[in-house]
């Protein structure tokens, strides 16, 4: 099958997604004549013109706000938010307004609203550019989460989530934009709140979103040189999560690693071992563990930050200490 | 004035309901039957009637916390309003919203709203979808003299001005923002001047003065139907009642309330009207009758209708 | 002993810090004239003036926006956020500006702000006026969270959080306001960082916050009629996390329940949880549980916001479940 | 113009120290020696160099992210940038901020800004302190055009107006945010004029020309001082890079970049002062020459320097 970065499978689904429905509009900060920092709306302006494809001023709480209101008139935003390190600026509109009109209005009403962003560390572009935020984004209700590691799921998820009738958070991690990956061509979707077992294994789980699902399969590598088995569990969606497969995988493996970017206090690894402790404790040989970032900023020097970023080691190590 | 004489009389009609039903509302949160926060526009009542008698089903309204009488002036409906503040089930939001979130999306009401400048964005996108599918309609915004301190005011309207969209931003100066007087939350006297700042008309009106409301909304939202883009409409107010029943009010006068009384929208309305020849003594009894049985058959509705099941919190947070 | 309901305290502790510290100001909406919208800057305007006691307009990026500068140039600002619903619009001044600077200037800042907010259901205040995210706070490196419980914890930690050279949110729950209890009359302080143990217990131990710390007492009280003997574990501050008091109770009991307000998705109770099981999983005798509100926006009416509310019930259904 | 020969000189070592490291700051980009996101201020260097031209120590400055060149105008040191900006820990902010968030309090300035809008309400927080000290400090806040667009510097400027802060916002429009020129993203054509929307002064200024900045400045700031509260300062002015280092630029055309060089503030400002007579050849060489130095003895500085530990990594979250 034919390979695509997985910038260029989302720019494939946005175009499919377009020409099928055309109340679909983009909208964001350079998504236009820029086809966006990282080029994942390019071409867009060209084929689908000033009125589909929207560059804003620097203006977050009126992109994400005119989203809200368009959708509830009927149609369906894709917006961009550069960074999720801005949604400060914004998030209200997000978690006050999107997530919840439905519920407040009894109902009757209809946000289907895709805000694609991007998280995440690894380019030295320091602590308001690097955040992994999706635990924030977990604890709204009324809000999906997707969290894609593989151009292939990037491109089934994001057209899961522009044909979803509820607000969709979708979270790319932008050291991922440059790997590729087998990618069909036609348009295809994956369902949300199905976890993918990237790797089956019978020793250890491990549970890793986004880059943290490469680094935990390049660990998965070494350590089945050491003759451990390790189980990689990707989510992929965070709401709704998954439970049912990571608990089943734990039940079979007995051990549970979590990983994620994301400082670890208060992140949504806490989430995934309390859901499986509750329902497999007894399963369980060993205390789970949580490979996240320490309880800092990102730092920008490529030292600093690179020992911010949990690493192959790390988890290498977290998995040895659980099945020892 | 050319108004013709359906209109007059539905302006009137409109904001006696608006009073009557609010009053109302004062009672039964007085006597415990509505809970949370309520807050009454009565003395207001010209802003949305003058301003919603000109729109259409298919043009759309972003509300405030203070929006019953947005509500109403856009079509919504007594007796679902009335048990939605109640909490019953039979209320536009299941007994979800209360107050601050009714809404009626099919009658264009995209929601009050509990967050003060959460309309503004809102509204301009609203207004975009409008535009997007080429039809005429537009998108009005109220919000009140405090709410055009918060920043999503600044970004709604500017987004507003460089997308010319369909948008209207009727800020209701009532003097206050809770307890501080709109002279300290900014240095401008006008808020209509605020319009420059997105090269976009602004008028300011009399917004006790109905007829004057309703054309200055008249001009523009034919502007903007006309694709010629937003503009800004500061209507000069004022709240009888407190920010929310049960506010002391310690931070104003007894006679600046009195000032305002006497210029009352409704009564300065109904004597024009009789000056006028278009209402005489025993219409407006006739009319105020009737809405008071509206208003009365809302509250027996809103009585009798059952609160809603335990297990319906769990139901309306996704589309499936 | 004296008795002060909560906002009394919270007002004492503000009073006598303001006569001590000339560099304290307070600001916020409705926080001079009106005395603070629940009365806890009460008498503030009176006895200190127009200069410390600042009413500000309805811009809370800018109230807090402004304690940052104002912090960062010398001053000791409490500010307050009317509902912490509310953050979303201002959010970014608190965690990529306030928390954030001393670490992104290589530790040449201090910023010591407190940001008062009141939080919680129980007033039909409905879906925007009534949230308890504290979780979001809890992960945001640089921060500090309180979350007190009672009047003597209220007067204590908020004095702490004024004299800390850090930014510290202060979450009062709104229902806690009006509760009465013993405060002393001098001005005393209580260490973050520590978990303060309500009630002792044997079989089991309950960790809860705020509101649900009374719920958690009452549900104490039922249990013991039952012979249940139950641990009542109150964290105070959510960050620093007293992991180690809590460890220590489930080491004893060997069975842990962790109640908060919040939806569960998310939340605090999975951090609880998971640190718990990272350091003990081998004292538990059953699955831990998390008792929390449903994955919903907050509902207005009465009847539903009760359902909404994790009940005494609840909690006393999910402790008979982990002791059997 | 009565600025002294003593300003005039330092004005034009400061540019032309701004522009000097910079262009060193771009080499050392391209060959990979500099990572993340870096912002050149080259072509701007008249702005900063005319507002910080009447700054003490004791004023503050908020910045951005194209922030160098406020930096080195209120004092900052090249040796502890260009190490910042390597990420070694003899840096400003011992590898930890980067360009994006170079600060030094002790100088007054309260950090370069990775959020577009971060600033106003911080400058603003700034001026409040140096009021509620006695002083007659000012805060100054430097924004892009793109950035008065934000809700944030709508709520920072309304607060200093209303609370008559020694606050000045320096806008500079260089024409873009990022690739949205500034005519999409607004419909006034001059920022001064939002001032009005706070009824505070707007100046608008040829950010080009280093003494018109600095009359416009010396007007505000000593307005400031003296107790009467805000000002905007638009400066008209234009990157010559990209937004950041390794933008293609496909938005603008090279002979709106031409255009513009023909203004350069620097070139400009040499000739100038070289017919007043305050400057010859010899000078400005040896002027020239001096800073070549300073910023090789930066750059050798930042590459001698040692990485941070690793450990480090952990330190300086709180104030313990
Ligand atoms: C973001 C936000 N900040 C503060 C509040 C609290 N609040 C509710 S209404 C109100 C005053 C609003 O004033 P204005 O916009 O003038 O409307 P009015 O109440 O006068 O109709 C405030 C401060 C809120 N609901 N949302
Ligand atoms: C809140 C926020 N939104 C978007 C960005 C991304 N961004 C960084 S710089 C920039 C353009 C800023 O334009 P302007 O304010 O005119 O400053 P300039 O770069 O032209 O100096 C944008 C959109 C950001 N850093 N922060
Ligand atoms: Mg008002
Ligand atoms: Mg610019």
């Amino acid at each position: 099958m034919r390979t695509l970065t997985f910038a260029q499978a989302l720019n494939e689904a946005l175009k499919q997604e377009m020409r099928r429905d055309p109340t679909i509009y983009v909208a964001g900060e350079d998504v236009g004549v820029y086809g966006g920092i990282f080029g994942v709306t390019a071409g867009l302006l060209q084929e689908f013109g000033e009125d589909r494809v929207r560059d804003t001023p620097i203006t977050e709480s009126a992109i994400i706000g005119s989203a809200v209101g368009a959708a509830a008139a009927g149609l369906r935003p894709v917006v961009e938010l550069m960074f999720i390190d801005f949604i400060g600026v914004a998030l209200d509109q997000l978690y006050n307004q999107a997530a919840k009109m439905k519920y407040m209005f009894g109902g009757k009403a209809r946000l289907p609203i895709v805000m694609r962003t991007t998280c995440g560390a690894g380019m030295c572009a320091a602590a308001q550019h690097s955040q992994s935020l999706e635990a924030w984004m977990m604890h709204i209700p009324g809000l999906k989460v997707v969290v894609p590691s593989t151009p292939y799921d990037a491109k089934g998820l994001l057209i899961t989530a522009i044909r979803d009738d509820n607000p969709v958070v979708f979270i790319e991690h932008k050291m991922l934009y440059g790997i590729e990956g087998e990618v069909p061509e036609e348009p295809y979707t994956i369902p949300f709140g199905q976890a993918d077992v990237k790797r089956e294994g019978t020793d250890v789980t491990v549970v890793a979103t986004m880059a943290m699902a490469h680094k935990a399969l390049t660990a998965a590598e070494e350590l089945a040189k050491d003759g451990i088995s390790v189980e990689v569990v990707d989510p992929r969606t965070l709401t709704p999560l998954d439970v049912e497969t990571i608990v089943n995988s734990v039940k079979k493996t007995h051990r549970l690693v979590v990983v994620h970017e994301a400082v670890k206090h208060g992140g949504a690894g806490g989430e995934i071992v309390a859901s499986v402790v509750e329902e497999a404790l007894d399963y369980l040989d060993a205390p789970p563990k949580r490979v996240a970032a320490p309880f800092t900023p990102v730092p920008f020097s490529p030292v600093l930050e690179q020992v911010f970023i949990p690493s192959v080691e790390k988890i290498v190590a977290a998995v040895k200490e659980v099945v020892t | 004035m050319s108004t013709d004489t359906e209109k007059l009389l539905w302006m009137y009609t409109n904001m006696l309901k608006i009073r009557r039903f609010e009053e109302k509302v004062g009672e039964f949160f007085a006597a415990g039957k509505i809970p949370g926060f309520v807050h009454l526009y009565i003395g207001e009542e010209a802003v949305a009637t003058g301003v919603c008698a000109h729109l259409r089903k298919d043009d759309y309204i972003t509300s405030t916390h203070r929006g019953h009488g947005h509500l109403i002036s856009k079509g919504g409906d007594l007796k679902l309003m009335m048990a939605e503040l109640f909490g019953k089930r039979t209320g536009y939001c299941k007994g979800k919203g209360g107050s601050m979130h009714i809404a009626d999306v099919d009658l264009g009401i995209l929601g009050a709203n509990g967050i003060v400048g959460g309309g503004p964005p809102i509204a301009t996108g609203a207004a975009l979808a409008a535009k997007y599918r080429g039809t005429d309609g537009v998108a009005v915004c109220f919000l009140g003299d405090g709410a055009s301190n918060q920043g999503t005011f600044h970004e709604g309207v500017n987004l507003a001005s460089i997308w010319k969209l369909p948008a209207i931003f009727v800020v209701e100066n009532n003097m206050y923002g809770i307890s501080l007087p709109q002279t300290r939350s900014m240095r401008v006297q006008d808020i209509a001047d605020r319009a420059a700042a997105y090269d976009i008309p602004g008028f300011v009106v009399d917004g006790n003065d109905v007829i004057a409301v309703y054309e200055a909304a008249g001009e523009a939202i034919q502007r903007a139907r006309a694709g010629e883009g937003p503009a800004l409409i500061e209507c000069k107010t004022y709240r009888y009642r407190g920010h929310f029943e049960g506010d002391p009010m310690v931070y104003r006068t007894r006679e600046e309330e009195e000032m305002w009384r006497a210029k009352d929208p409704i009564s300065r309305f109904e004597t024009k009207l009789m000056e006028m020849g278009v209402l005489n003594e025993a219409q407006a009894r006739e009319i105020n009758e009737r809405i008071l049985a509206q208003v009365e058959e809302a509250v027996r509705f809103a009585e009798e209708s059952p609160w809603p099941a335990p297990e319906e919190v769990l139901e309306d947070v996704y589309t499936v």
